[in-house]
């Protein structure tokens, strides 16, 4: 028995577990370790209005437990998204999440009117993008601003709207209650903090972008505060991310609030990662005489 | 198809100062693999994994091998594995070197740790290859044995003169061109290094890959931050070191001034 | 030649490696190992105006490369501090940071004002504890409130005034222009980040508090990138910590603009960490033909 | 004086599922170690270390032993130890047990994994200590002949009554008292175990020592995490397992309700 389908914002997924937006591209890598379908569903790689080249390397850094990446949403543009690599998803009897990001409202909103009609679940509205000037992390850390996209684009789509926030502010709360109060219909946490690394040798910061964005096992511990969070400051349900790389993890998440989660810089160091994670959830489940993974969300028992 | 797992290793060797060898019993990628492809390899403790090119390939034995330096914490801990030891790795990752028909004839030319995947591609030359490495000194010298193992024509060259020839390996190159024009150079080594010999190539009219190196995540693909900078028609374009290389046509490569 | 001493805000160092407030206690215990005359200075453990007893255990759970705590400022109150453990440390041969933190402005400065004419030589106003309900990280998260802290407590104070800001922020330039504009001679940064760890098991909070400070190697690249942007935007000197481990991140931390360093919480995991991190630094010097470790404060070239 | 250090382990058995039981070459800590007291053991890969409290002391041989159970990550990556290899110790570390004069008596109880420190505080008392261990059932059953050969009145028990007399600790101590008042009580095991153990001695007035634990960090008395509640003269405080601990006069401690 499935013990680990859940229903997050009416979408149907087979399990919470779910790939994080640009750390498994389309999953086409991927497929040639595992076949798709084993995942609850796909965020795919950030995709903008038109193609983008994203930042010069070198664009990754290693950190202790995580690493810093500065791609800055690299993609083929959303046409291309569409007409390329969505028929070869559908075909992967997996939910598709498109995560879009644009650099002014009207491009967000855009983006989402593209993809009303495609066989797209659900959207991911990226307002925390640290590697790129314009929009990204500028939309994430105002309140206003991430409210004003947030209402853009949900007047337009016809998708389930999730919006994606950023942990680099004093209060993500606000930011999520601010983006629930204009209509998004989840909330996905968290994108990545922002970070430095220099060689000492060359005097140069790694990365040629000068910054990035750090995730890995190193940030779970402020994903999890987060969540917990913004989970008890809003109604609308919570994807959890952020440095999740084992099942217990992912359970650890859930319970503190995320109804489903996302995995993404673990899969680098283990390919198997998001396929070892839902099985581990569904022999919690069993060991534990849990029927559905749905009744762990939240029930975290704060002191 | 790319493979996971941990593969014991079934030999060990220290080739020079810090340069180390192991030779990996793990079957099905060794079936796969194809020289100029690479391996990424866990070092316990480190949260990415190494890219380490495959050196050799004995699909008999099963068996590949991996050449490495310690550069930096990662290398050093996997230097720390033994025989018996496993070692998890992903591969065989990237596209290889394009090999040439039977008969052609070919130049390698490696630049210090570069120097490792000239083995399974001279290999296939055989004695219809000239194998051109360079390094600092006698004592960072590494596989001239393998090399002349394999019936190639060996030249070394050594920054002091310490061994071999004193120079680079573009005076060997442009020596050899003088008696001989290859159908392709293969090149591993410093980005100034190979700016250099594709100039020569470019100049020669001579088809000439190179593989390059970049930091990476996935490893496969999928993460985009392997970036390097190519053109094809004129036009400049992104690609990835991991997928789309690490072997790339040298005309296709953008290099820095 | 002793290469890594360095004038930091007009206070002579005879190396740049301090342990971190909270971490160090007061020396007692660690010198056991050594002896203090060894590390630059040693930034003492938070003191509040009265003796305090802090948070109820447990007060610390493990996360990769790093911990949380939520220790809450347990101190014997400033009189004790000054009666009992100063006179010890006088004699140590080392620089003696005051920690202070106060729950209203007025008792930040009254603490500062005690402190006049006691042999501190530089006093470490903490805006940013996330462990304590009033006062600390309220402090630290608003440019207004945190200048006016400042502003009060430099109104009184004789000693060097160091405000040590919170990276739960979304922008610490801000708050950092801010003190510094209210008379700030240096800031320290960065204290540490909220997090947040469940036993699955139990579906409790490990920490009795529910939430706590993370530091530690996983904070490191989030410290590097606030100290950089930090030291771009302030003039005064700038105190780096967060996640320093070895003369490597040392080194880096000042290259990024940190005219000294803190380490905390790698001491727990070796306690000969500081002494060690000065012995690098000055083999650093050495090998790379620099005269003082001060030359190489904020050398990273950006790209 | 605290010492850190990679210390050779000389000895290492498994003393039941998930138990082992490790012997470590460390002269100096051996030298200054009492029984009570305990290490703060790395685990690699693991950022904090683990408490392992002191089972027993060779000062001729120079040894420490350590006897724990995998409870989780690190402990397990600690049991990956073996013969031969080095292991990262602060030790040692905390009060220790007080030690009466010869000829006192003393019972000495442990609970599950809160036996190993009985281990060397009933050896100062040899004949003359009382041992009552408490464990889930046979299986989990240790180092019952340790305290044999040390003379011990040994009692065992299980809740299950696989092996001794089914039942608590604390029914084995109610019958002890029957017979005779020892001078003092030591106890180490879950915290309603010590806490009906203080009744016990309370009630009977008699001087009773518990070990507690609690998370820990610098292990040494520095960072203040590893707090307890106690109570001295009628006021409530906040003490440190690792440094006034963690053996502390049992009437001291507060134990939650
Ligand atoms: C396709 C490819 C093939 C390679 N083949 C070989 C080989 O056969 N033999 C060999 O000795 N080396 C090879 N390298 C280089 C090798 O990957 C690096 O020396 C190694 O990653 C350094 O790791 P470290 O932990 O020692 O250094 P650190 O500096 O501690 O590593 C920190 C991070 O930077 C990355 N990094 C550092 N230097 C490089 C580099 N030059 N290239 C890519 N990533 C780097 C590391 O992977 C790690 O993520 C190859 C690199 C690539 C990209
Ligand atoms: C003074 C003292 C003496 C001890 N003596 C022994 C002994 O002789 N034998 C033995 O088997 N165990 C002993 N323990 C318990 C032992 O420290 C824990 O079982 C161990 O820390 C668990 O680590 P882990 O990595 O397996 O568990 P994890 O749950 O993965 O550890 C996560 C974190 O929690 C801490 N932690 C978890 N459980 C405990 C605990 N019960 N006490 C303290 N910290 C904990 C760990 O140290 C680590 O920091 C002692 C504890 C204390 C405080
Ligand atoms: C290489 C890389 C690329 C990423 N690209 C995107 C992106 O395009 N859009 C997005 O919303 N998040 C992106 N992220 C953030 C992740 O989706 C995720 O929020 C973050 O990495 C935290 O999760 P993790 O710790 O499991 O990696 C990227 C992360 C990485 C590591
Ligand atoms: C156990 C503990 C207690 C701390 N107590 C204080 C404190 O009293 N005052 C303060 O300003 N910072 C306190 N800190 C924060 C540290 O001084 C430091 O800013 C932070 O830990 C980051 O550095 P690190 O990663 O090197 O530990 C404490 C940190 C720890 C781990
Ligand atoms: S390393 Fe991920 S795309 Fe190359
Ligand atoms: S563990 Fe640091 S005071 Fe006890």
């Amino acid at each position: 028995m499935n013990r680990i389908n859940v229903n997050f914002c009416g979408v149907e997924f087979k399990n919470p577990v779910i790939p994080a937006s640009g750390t498994f591209g389309y999953g086409r890598e991927y497929e040639q370790f595992y076949p798709l379908s084993k995942l609850g569903g796909i965020s795919v790689k950030g995709t903008t209005l038109h193609r983008r080249e994203g930042n010069p390397g070198p664009r990754v850094a290693e950190t202790p437990s995580g690493m810093l990446n500065s791609v800055g949403l690299q993609n083929g543009g959303v046409d291309k998204f569409i007409n390329y690599e969505l028929p070869n998803l559908v075909t992967k009897d997996t939910r598709i999440i498109a995560n879009i990001a644009g650099s002014t409202i009207e491009e967000c909103a855009e983006l989402a009117e593209k993809l009303n009609g495609t066989a797209v679940d659900m959207i991911e509205l990226n307002i925390s993008c640290p590697n790129v000037k314009q929009g990204g992390a500028a939309f994430g850390t105002d309140c206003n601003v991430a409210g004003a996209v947030t209402k853009a684009v949900k007047d337009v789509t016809e998708k389930p709207l999730m919006v994606k926030l950023s942990p680099n502010v004093t209060s993500i709360v606000d930011i999520a209650k601010s983006v629930e109060a204009n209509g998004a219909d989840a909330v996905s946490l968290i994108n990545t903090l922002l970070g430095m690394r220099i060689d000492i040798r060359t005097r140069r910061p790694i990365l040629k972008n000068n910054v990035g964005g750090l995730s890995g096992p190193a940030v779970f511990p402020v994903a999890v505060r987060m969540v917990w969070q913004v989970a008890n400051a809003v109604k609308i349900p919570v994807m959890g991310m952020g440095g999740i790389a084992t099942w217990e993890d992912a359970i650890e998440m859930m319970m503190a609030g995320a109804g489903a989660v996302q995995v993404g810089a673990a899969i680098f160091a283990d390919p198997y990662a998001p396929v070892k994670i839902a099985e581990g959830m569904q022999k919690f489940c069993e060991d534990n005489g849990i029927n559905n993974i749905s009744e762990i969300v939240g029930t975290v028992k704060p002191w | 198809m790319y493979k996971q797992g941990k593969y014991p290793i079934v030999s060990k060797k220290t080739l020079a100062k810090g340069i180390f060898d192991i030779e990996i019993y793990c079957p099905h990628i060794a079936k796969a693999a194809k020289a100029g492809q690479f391996a990424q390899v866990q070092a316990e403790g480190f949260f990415l994994r190494r890219p380490i090119s495959i050196c050799d390939i004995n699909k008999d034995k099963g068996t590949i091998r991996l050449v490495f330096e310690v550069r930096g914490h990662g290398t050093d801990k996997i230097s720390e594995l033994n025989k018996g030891d496993l070692v998890d790795i992903i591969a065989p990752l990237g596209n290889g070197f394009k090999v040439l028909d039977k008969g052609k004839k070919a130049v390698c030319i490696g630049g210090g740790i570069g120097t490792p995947p000239m083995v399974g591609i001279a290999k296939e030359y055989g004695e219809n290859a000239t194998v051109i490495s360079g390094f600092r000194n006698a004592a960072a010298v590494i596989l001239q044995e393998d090399f002349k193992a394999m019936g190639c024509d060996v030249q070394l060259c050594t920054d002091d003169g310490s061994a071999g020839r004193k120079g680079f390996v573009t005076d060997a190159l442009l020596d050899v061109l003088k008696s001989e024009k290859p159908d392709i150079v293969y090149a591993c080594g410093p980005m100034i290094m190979l700016k250099n010999i594709t100039k020569i190539c470019e100049e020669n009219g001579i088809y000439c890959q190179v593989s390059l190196e970049q930091r990476m995540a996935c490893g496969v693909g999928a993460c985009l931050v392997c970036v390097c900078r190519t053109v094809k028609d004129g036009q400049e374009f992104n690609s990835h070191v991991c997928k789309d290389g690490p072997v790339f046509d040298s005309e296709e490569v953008v290099f820095d001034e």
